[in-house]
């Protein structure tokens, strides 16, 4: 191989990935820079990933310029879609790293948590850029290996020892599902491209192959169980509630995002040809995750088990712009996405700072009487509630609104009716919070650690649901713009 | 109808209804300031000038003038425009007279009566405020004024039915009249619909100018097979207004509890003026009941059962108001009677006598009442003559004329109703049985009168003996009011035969002018003069009332044992009517008890099981609670069974993929 | 026919000791099968003309991996498993979904969809290729993304085991260099004043 | 685009907005509970006066929408910021800021615990219930529609009675579950009528019958419940017994109308073929709500749970109205939400006074209050007896017009009518006789008799601030009730327009359309 | 003659033991870490086959990533495995239960 040359082989295409290799580089940096930073002052470390993120933000700008590109054999692709969803990541893992600050302060090796998160996250951004299965593949596995690793982090404790076993199991279970259904694929259309596959898939009357139903409803099971789609959703209960919080919160928004996006990819450029097979086994499992999601949460007495829940409930709401699959559908799911970014990780901020000197702060009586103590915290949290159980002037509105009317547009009426009255469900368990915080005496004290970082995050994502609640034209036409292309 | 040349003058005709109005609005807000004194002449100057001005109305009404107008407009939409106005013509006018004059006297008999009471100017203005409605009433030129003043003075009834409010009996009695008079106005209600339905207006001289050719067209009412022509549809529906408002059986049950009220309102509402409310109404609408002869039988027949029943119960009651109470409703039923065999302006003259005789009567009794302290039994009283020479004078002539005794009032107006009812050949049976109802009922009235009287004034002294040393004879301002009316029930009679030509069969050439309407087919007055009228001490109805009072005199004058031995002999007949014939023993069964047990059923059954617990929780809640329970149970926290979900999951979605094909 | 015999006692063998990895009581007899399974499995890789996976199949696989395994169940001294209750419980429903999945996965295997291949391979046997060159001249060119994403993975792999095993012994005394570096000399003189 | 808007200001936006305005500066600069207070009633009074224009430049003679504005808000989904008012829902944006004043006057003593909190929940309130009345635009009104429910599930859950957290999860729950339906009929009708959500515009679509039944269906559950109809009234009874007392004012006085105000700007005019094909199911409905509510209002022990199932029954009377047709009945019905808006709001208020006095709201409890509060009687039987429909009172008017306009319902109502609607009107009158029977028995109970419980005799009459505002409520009542003109004619023609609407099909445009063009239809899956 | 369903089945027999050892299995959470390793080389296999028979290389180095990431999976999962022994003292899949609900 002559024409090869090393080490780069195609130098001005690295720069569509310099976000990345900058996290990559950086974090490695981080590892060893940690080493001299002391004990005491290990949030150094987090500043400096913020740092990292900024930076890896600041050089994302700088490559979008709202053109598609490839790079590496069209190995990696940059493209709105990817950009908008690379943001969308980098302030998700932003945000769980300033709720770490505190909360991690009292763990062993807190320099390597902060790392890991970066990790993750790039795992997340290779993971939105990939347009083959080998990216989204090693994506995939670099994101869920640095979770897993989260997830386990308070290695005294039990639960978060047990939710990383768990979710490893079970990740290794949908990571042997989803290369087993690649492996199909691969074999019947000899490629490991997308839009390859795509394309051999319609040149050929597929769906009459057992083979192909078989990679097929694969695939869809092993990224389902990255999002968190019934029946592959049972780990993300177990996961969230021993996970340490500010993880448990990066799980709700970034990794679903990127799951997303991927899916969105595939079901856009791979699967076309068996459109009607996808929509089928997607409606499914809509159905099913809606259900699940919003009815177990009813039954939830500790907060982030209960959010745990609710997140397979808005996964499930999630999937209408999924299986709408039009722009406005794809559009939709990032209006949501970003939306539920906010609200998610906005609830899980209160319940970091609801942690204190023995108390976890997790159960829903912690919450009592939270108004009366500190009326901002739970004004800030009512609305994050109210906006998550769709209520508008708040964003959760717009997000529902914006999945459905696709899902409407693509004739699933019976879907958005059964979406909306699970949401009503669903409206229950979030106004029995805003109960707990405003009807409820305070049974215990409330002191808060005063970190200003975390107030000024709570603070933005709860003023943020207002304003997309009230004007969320901007995020609809981003979103819009982004999926030009899409599918 | 002609067109008459005078015009009534404008401010006058609104000062009458409007003097009250400011009378009761000035009592009622400011009475606390005003003080008793202040507020007592405020409000009977008020009535006294509006009785004048009635009066002077009267006067120019009489020759020949009239009012027609509109003031202003209450409600519009589209076609429907309901105006205020009025239309005074000489059934309004004899109307607003009695109306503002017995008001007049009862103001000032109240400022005796009510002397001390702490409601004293609250009563005032209820008085004044019923005047005005009561004048509202009659003065109104279409059907919604009409209804406006029907039920304002239906509020002021309850609200002095209830004005001793601690009384539990009296919160109960006014309760009562409110809700059985809204039976009535329903009935009136949806006449007031079918009008405004079929004519489309609602004005009396618009409606009236149709109805001839409206009938014409014969229009008819269908539901379930059953067909009602429109025009007795709509006559019907007005008259059980009537029935409610008038104390008709069976609407007649609150008229006498309403005695727990204040004896002036006995007088004023209960006796002389708003009881009286639907005889004007059918009068006034004789345009339409005309041409309706089922509607005019069921007035005639309602009518004779009331004064026949009603008498019946008087005939052994003791309360001394109560049984001025039930010949109020037996009196009613004769005006019906009148208006039922077309003889309207026969039925409104009796109103009119009947007012003077009957507010004298309870005014009296009020007096007695007062001297007594407040102990109506008659059985506790007798011998008050003695004590009381002028009210037991005012008693007399009051009861000589309920009895129809000539020359005094009742006898004019009554002879004539059951005169014209014994001619009343078109209504067939209905009336053969309101004469025989009618003419027996004079003799019941009589009895029961006297046997009030005399065991009020004569018998023996019953008076228990802390009351004796109370008793007197009432100041002026109660002896006065019992003397002009004294006047009234003495001569209004004769006045009214005389003078006004109130029974003159060519309607048109009475008194009432073109104000009633009288199909020539069953004009009974007509009948009557062919046939001559009866001389004084030749008819029957005159023999009747002396053969009653003579019995009364019998047996509570002469031989006072008869009565107990009567008694002993037929207890349950006593029993019956001592029980006012179970109606509202009846009522309690077949109504009350079974809506609030259908009330309590619905709320308890319909509302809080079956929707509430059986649909929304046990169709909703629980299928949600179950299935968040079971979504729990499933997650188990077992590895296995996640593992085994997942591949359930995968395994089903590709079998089925498989399956289908 | 050869050919036939390796692969059926290759694969025959692969699935008997996978057989026994589920079966074996005993977690080490498991290791020990599954040891097995690979050397079969890499067996049937060098059939398929993959001779450089096979070989790191064995050399990872069954060198690290399984030493890994072997490692971990030492340490953790819980080589006899028992047997709980349960097994037997859900062994209908469970077999009988293995069951109709497995039948599942053979018919999609068997189903005529690859057969487009078939020309392909008839050229691709007997030519004289270095399988491991062409891989390495893959790698390092078209796939050098995954390449060093798969570094990155190893690294997470490593810190991660790390961070979640190797603990501090608060007993220990150790050097914090850290902390000695960065010493002021307020920390170690103490003026006294006699 | 042409806006008809005669004061060429955006008065309606700052009607909707001024009071949450108020609200956010009294959040950030107001400390202080009594301040608190004076700030938000100040508030109130200037949204007050600032709607008050509204009244005095409106024109009658015309059915088109005024003070009009229109601003895009978001044009990804063509949802605009359309606002304007015409006849029918004119009147009510005055009664939301005249009583939202005195729901804070009337809170000024009896909330004493997170005061500020309070006031921003009551005035943000004001601006969603505006809000609703003023939107053209249909995800707008959803928008309000919805948001209305956050303020209002504080209101009755951080102040309300002892069952509140029960009271106000049915509350929420109930009118989540009704609407979100809507909001689907609405999305298909984004598609059907060319991708706007113009209210004007959907009143203009010819829809065919199948949408128009699925739509009418759609919207009557999410107005049904909030109107309340039966069978989904329950709960409203829970809801006003344990909101605090202005709650229970909002609840009766405006929410309930925002169901059939739904009616008149949606069913009856963009599915006219529907609505009346469903008259006679509406009807049965709002006949049951008057004859089965008024039976159980009667057995009520807890006053404000009677006056509550009264509403119901009021509000039956409405969507009688509502779906008869005719001008008479139609502005009845109108006239009967404005007048009952007052009424039930003024009952609830005394039963507030009572409350705060005994803090118990059990009629059995009561018993000879005239004897202490001989005011407070007296101006309780006012509304009692307004609420009976005495004429004199607002809510006769109401009431005999809807009645007039059942008895001779248009022939569109009639044609689907088994019965003559005479007899529906005359079923409907039965409400003259129990309106009485349960009112006047609570007020009897509670009022009347002798003094016989302790509790009862250390009540103190009314003081001047609860007097202040019962008397314009009394006084807007009788005026309502003898000359109602002035808000009839700003009735009329926009009820014209509707009846014309709600009475001319649109099969035959839709028949037109499909053959003309065929839209590209939404395959429902 | 082999052909390539025949080393599809293996993997597929290879692929259901690992999937019937991962839920049926009631004994310790290695023997499940064994299951997946199963599973994984059974895909492993198919994508050799596949490179095989289709003549390209992709499958063999996508293989390569799969062993690559496989291993790394081994070491993080054992590595939380000795993490919940030491809390938990037991590795048995039933003592995997206080979360759950």
């Amino acid at each position: 191989m002559a024409n090869v040359t090393f080490p780069f082989p195609f130098p001005e295409h690295l720069s569509a990935l310099l976000p990345e290799i900058l996290v990559a580089v950086l974090a490695m940096a981080l590892l060893i820079v940690d080493l001299f930073v002391p004990k005491e002052r290990k949030a150094l470390t987090g500043y400096l990933s913020l740092a990292t993120i900024l930076v890896a933000g600041v050089a994302l700008m700088q490559v979008a310029d709202g053109t598609s590109v490839t790079a590496f054999y069209g190995f990696f692709t940059l493209d709105p879609f990817a950009v908008f969803s690379k943001l969308l990541i980098l302030a998700g893992t932003a945000i769980a790293i300033i709720m770490s600050l505190d909360y991690i302060r009292s763990e062993e090796n807190v320099g390597e948590y902060f790392v890991l998160m970066l990790f993750a996250m790039l795992g997340m951004m290779l993971l939105v850029s990939a347009n083959n299965f080998v990216t989204m593949y090693l994506g995939i596995e670099l994101m869920a290996l640095s979770i897993y690793v989260l997830v386990g982090y308070q290695r005294d404790t039990l639960r978060s020892n047990e939710a990383a076993l768990k979710y490893f199991i079970l990740g290794s279970l949908s990571s042997g599902m989803l290369l087993y259904g690649i492996t199909f694929f691969y074999g019947v259309t000899s490629s490991l491209d997308f839009k390859q596959i795509g394309e051999a898939l319609a040149a050929a009357p597929s769906s009459e192959h057992t083979a192909v139903l078989l990679g097929l409803v694969f695939i869809i099971a092993g990224l389902a169980f990255k999002v968190s789609m019934a029946p592959f959703h049972m780990w993300t209960p177990d996961a969230y509630e021993g996970a340490p919080t500010p993880i448990t919160a990066f799980m709700s928004a970034a990794p679903k995002v990127a799951g997303f996006v991927v899916f969105v990819r595939i079901v856009a450029d791979a699967l076309p040809a068996l459109e009607h097979e996808t929509v089928m086994i997607l409606s499914g499992m809509a159905v099913l995750t809606m259900a699940v999601g919003n009815l177990a949460a009813i039954a939830q007495r500790n907060i982030k088990r209960m959010l745990a829940y609710s997140t397979i409930g808005h996964v499930g709401f999630v999937t209408l712009g999924l299986i709408a699959g039009s722009g406005s559908g794809y559009a939709g799911m990032l209006v949501y996405l970003a939306i539920y970014l906010f609200m998610g990780m906005g609830a899980f901020a209160v319940i970091v700072l609801m942690r204190r000197e023995g108390i976890q702060g997790e159960l829903l009586d912690d919450f009592a009487g939270l108004a009366k103590v500190r009326p901002g915290y739970a004004l800030a949290m009512g609305l994050l509630l109210f906006s998550l159980a769709g209520i508008p002037f708040l964003g959760g509105f717009w997000a529902k609104y914006a999945v459905f009317i696709a899902a409407v547009q693509a004739g699933h009426v019976y879907l958005v009716i059964y979406a909306l009255l699970f949401s009503v469900v669903g409206a229950f368990y979030y106004i029995r919070v805003v109960k707990y915080m405003y009807f409820d005496e305070a049974r215990v004290p409330f002191d808060f650690s005063e970190n200003r970082l975390m107030q000024a995050t709570v603070a933005l994502t709860a003023m943020a649901v207002v304003v997309l609640g009230i004007y969320p034209d901007p995020l609809m036409e981003l979103c819009r713009q982004a999926v030009i292309g899409i599918g | 109808m002609h067109e008459t040349a005078m015009t009534l003058n404008t401010t006058e005709l609104l000062v009458i209804p409007a003097l009250p109005l400011a009378a009761s609005l000035v009592a009622g807000l400011f009475g606390w300031a005003l003080k008793e004194r202040l507020t007592h002449w405020i409000c009977c100057l008020a009535v006294i000038a509006s009785a004048i001005l009635s009066a002077d109305v009267f006067m120019q009404v009489q020759q020949g003038a009239s009012f027609y107008g509109n003031f202003w407009t209450w409600m519009l939409s589209d076609q429907f425009v309901v105006p205020v106005g009025m239309m005074i013509d000489r059934l309004t006018a004899i109307m607003m007279l009695t109306v503002t004059i017995v008001s007049a006297c009862v103001h000032v008999y109240t400022i005796g009566y009510m002397h001390g009471d702490p409601g004293y100017t609250r009563f005032f203005s209820y008085i004044s405020g019923f005047t005005f409605s009561m004048l509202v009433l009659v003065m109104g030129n279409n059907f919604f004024t009409l209804f406006f003043g029907w039920e304002a003075v239906g509020l002021v009834s309850y609200l002095l039915i209830g004005f001793w409010f601690k009384r539990e009996s009296a919160n109960f009695a006014a309760l009562k009249a409110f809700i059985v008079n809204r039976v009535g106005d329903f009935g009136f209600a949806v006449g007031i619909l079918a009008i405004w339905y079929y004519f489309g207006t609602i004005d009396y001289r618009e409606v009236f100018n149709q109805v001839e050719s409206f009938v014409a067209q014969g229009h008819a009412l269908h539901f379930l097979g059953w067909e009602i022509s429109a025009i007795t549809f709509i006559c019907l529906a007005l008259f059980i207004g009537a029935m409610g408002k008038s104390g008709q059986v069976p609407l007649h049950v609150w008229l006498p509890d309403s005695m727990e009220g204040p004896t002036p309102i006995s007088a004023l509402i209960h006796a002389a003026t708003m009881v009286t409310a639907g005889v004007f109404m059918v009068a006034r609408c004789s345009p339409m009941f005309e041409f309706s002869e089922t509607a005019l039988a069921a007035v005639t027949l309602v009518g004779a059962i009331t004064a026949w029943m009603c008498a019946t119960i008087g005939l052994v009651q003791n309360d001394i108001k109560r049984v001025i109470a039930y010949s109020t409703c037996s009196q009613l039923g004769y005006m019906f009677v009148a208006c039922g065999v077309s003889a309207y302006s026969v039925g409104i003259f009796h109103l009119m006598t009947h007012a003077y005789f009957k507010a004298l009567l309870f005014l009296a009794a009020g007096s007695v009442i007062h001297a007594v302290l407040a102990d109506q039994d008659i059985r506790r009283m007798g011998q008050l003559r003695k004590y009381m020479p002028v009210t037991y004078f005012a008693m007399l002539i009051a009861a000589l004329a309920l009895s129809g005794v000539p020359p005094f009032a009742g006898f004019w107006s009554k002879d004539l109703i059951i005169e014209s009812a014994k001619v009343a050949d078109h209504l067939g049976w209905v009336g053969d049985l309101a004469y025989w109802a009618v003419l027996s009922g004079v003799f019941m009235t009589a009895f029961y009168t006297f046997r009030m009287f005399f065991l009020t004034f004569h018998n023996s002294d019953r008076l228990p003996e802390k009351t004796k040393a109370h008793v007197h004879e009432s100041p002026k301002v109660i002896t006065v009011p019992l003397l002009i009316l004294s006047v009234g029930a003495a001569l209004s009679g004769w006045w009214g035969v005389e003078v006004l030509d109130v029974a003159n069969p060519e309607v048109a050439e009475g008194y009432f002018g073109a104000s009633l309407f009288v199909m020539e087919s069953h004009n009974p007055l007509a009948t009557l003069v062919e046939e001559g009228h009866h001389a004084f001490f030749l008819t029957a109805p005159f023999w009747m009332a002396v053969g009653g009072i003579a019995l009364a005199f019998v047996m509570y004058f002469r031989e006072t044992a008869i009565p107990a031995r009567l008694v002993a002999s037929a207890r349950p007949l006593y029993t019956f009517l001592l029980n006012k014939w179970y109606w509202d023993e009846l009522y309690e069964r077949i109504f009350m008890l079974p809506a609030q047990r259908i009330g309590r059923w619905l709320w308890q059954k319909g509302d809080l099981a079956i929707i509430d617990q059986g649909i929304i929780h046990g169709g909703f809640v629980e299928t949600v609670k179950a299935g968040a329970a079971r979504m729990r149970e499933m997650q188990t926290g077992m590895v296995y069974h996640y593992a085994f979900a997942m591949v359930i999951g995968a395994f089903g979605f590709l079998t089925y993929l498989l399956l289908k094909g | 026919m050869l050919e036939t015999a390796f692969f059926y006692m290759f694969g025959g063998l692969a699935v008997l000791a996978a057989t026994g990895v589920v079966l074996a009581r005993n977690t080490m007899y498991s290791v020990m099968w599954l040891i097995f399974c690979f050397f079969n499995a890499a067996g049937l890789f060098f059939m398929l003309d993959a001779e450089f996976l096979g070989i790191i199949l064995i050399l990872i696989y069954v060198g690290a991996v399984m030493v890994l395994f072997i490692f971990v169940i030492m340490m953790l001294e819980i080589n006899t498993a028992v047997l709980r209750e349960g097994f037997l419980q859900y062994l209908p429903t469970g077999g009988l979904v293995a069951l109709v999945l497995l039948i599942e996965f053979v018919a999609a295997s068997r189903s005529g969809a690859f057969s487009q291949g078939a020309k392909a391979t008839a050229e691709h046997f007997g030519r004289e290729v270095n399988n491991t060159v062409e891989i390495g001249k893959l790698l390092y060119t078209k796939y050098l993304l995954g390449f060093e994403v798969a570094a990155v993975i190893l690294l997470v792999a490593l810190v991660g085991a790390i961070v979640l095993t190797l603990r501090a012994r608060k007993d220990a005394k150790y050097q914090n260099i850290s902390a000695q570096v960065r010493v002021r000399k307020e920390d170690r003189v103490r003026k006294v004043r006699l | 685009m042409e806006l008809h808007n005669v004061l060429d200001f955006p008065i309606l936006s700052l009607s909707i907005f001024l009071p949450t305005l108020g609200a956010l500066f009294i959040w950030l600069f107001v400390k202080g509970d009594e301040a608190v207070r004076w700030a938000s009633l100040a508030v109130s009074v200037a949204t007050f006066l600032v709607t008050l224009p509204l009244w005095i430049y409106f024109e009658t003679g015309t059915s088109h929408m005024q003070f009009e504005e229109f601003h895009r808000w978001i044009p990804a989904f063509n949802i605009n910021y359309q606002l304007g008012v015409d006849g029918i829902s004119m009147p009510f944006i005055l009664l939301t800021s005249l009583l939202t004043v005195i729901c804070i006057i009337s809170a000024w003593r009896c909330i004493t615990e997170r005061v500020k909190e309070y006031m921003l929940a009551f005035l943000v309130l004001e601006t969603t219930l505006i809000g609703v009345f003023c939107a053209l635009d249909a995800v707008l009104f959803y928008f309000f529609w919805e948001a209305m429910l956050i303020p209002m599930y504080l209101i009755i859950g951080v102040w309300g009675g002892k069952n509140r957290v029960y009271a106000t999860i049915k509350f929420f729950l109930y009118t989540l579950a009704g609407s979100v339906l809507m909001l689907v009929a609405l999305l298909a009708m984004y598609f059907k009528a060319g991708h706007t959500f113009s209210i004007l515009a959907f009143m203009d679509y010819p829809f065919d019958f199948t949408w128009q039944f699925w739509i009418w269906i759609a919207f009557f559950i999410a107005f049904a419940v909030k109107v309340p109809m039966w069978p989904v009234h329950t709960w409203l009874p829970d809801a006003h017994t344990e909101a605090p007392t202005a709650g229970s004012v909002i609840l009766a006085g405006i929410l309930l109308k925002m169901g059939a105000y739904g009616f008149l700007r949606f069913s009856l005019p963009m599915l006219p073929d529907a609505s009346q094909y469903f008259v006679p199911f509406v009807v049965v409905l709002s006949l049951i709500a008057v004859v089965y509510i008024s039976l159980v209002a009667m057995m009520q022990k807890d006053m404000k749970r009677l006056i509550a199932y009264s509403s119901i029954a009021h509000m039956g009377f409405v969507t009688l109205g509502t779906f008869m047709f005719t001008q008479q009945a139609v502005e009845g019905a109108l006239f009967g939400m404005i007048s009952h808006g007052f009424v039930a709001a003024a009952l609830f208020l005394c039963v507030g006074v009572l409350y705060d006095r005994l803090h118990t709201r059990e009629i059995a409890d009561y018993g000879g209050v005239v004897n202490v509060m001989p005011v407070f009687a007296a101006v309780m039987m006012v509304f009692c007896m307004a609420n009976v429909a005495l004429p004199g009172a607002s809510a006769f008017v109401a009431e005999i017009m809807v009645l007039i306009g059942t008895f001779n319902p248009s022939d569109a109502a009639q044609a689907h009518l088994a019965v003559s609607a005479k007899w529906v009107a005359i079923i409907a009158a039965t409400s003259v006789v129990l309106s009485a029977c349960y009112t006047l028995w609570m007020y009897k109970r509670v009022i009347f008799g002798d003094l016989t419980k302790d509790t009862v005799k250390g009540m103190p009459d009314m003081n001047m601030r609860e007097f202040g505002y019962f008397v314009p409520l009394i006084l807007l009542v009788v005026w309502l009730g003898v000359y109602p003109l002035p808000v009839l004619d700003v009735m009329h023609a926009s009820v014209a327009h509707l009846i014309e609407q709600a009475t001319t099909t649109k099969l035959d445009a839709a028949a037109a359309l499909a053959t003309a063009a065929p839209m590209q239809e939404l395959a429902v899956r | 003659m082999i052909v390539l369903s025949d080393y599809l089945i293996v993997a597929a027999l290879l692929f259901s033991l690992g999937v019937i050892g991962l839920f049926l299995n009631r004994k310790n959470v290695i023997t499940i870490l064994m299951c997946i390793e199963l599973m994984l080389l059974a895909v492993n296999l198919n994508l050799v086959a596949f490179s095989h028979y289709l003549n390209d290389l992709a499958g063999q180095v996508f293989v390569f990533f799969v062993l690559t990431v496989a291993a790394s999976e081994v070491a993080v999962g054992l590595a939380i495995l000795v993490a919940f022994y030491r809390t938990r003292r037991s590795i048995e899949v039933e003592d995997i239960n206080t979360l759950q609900g």
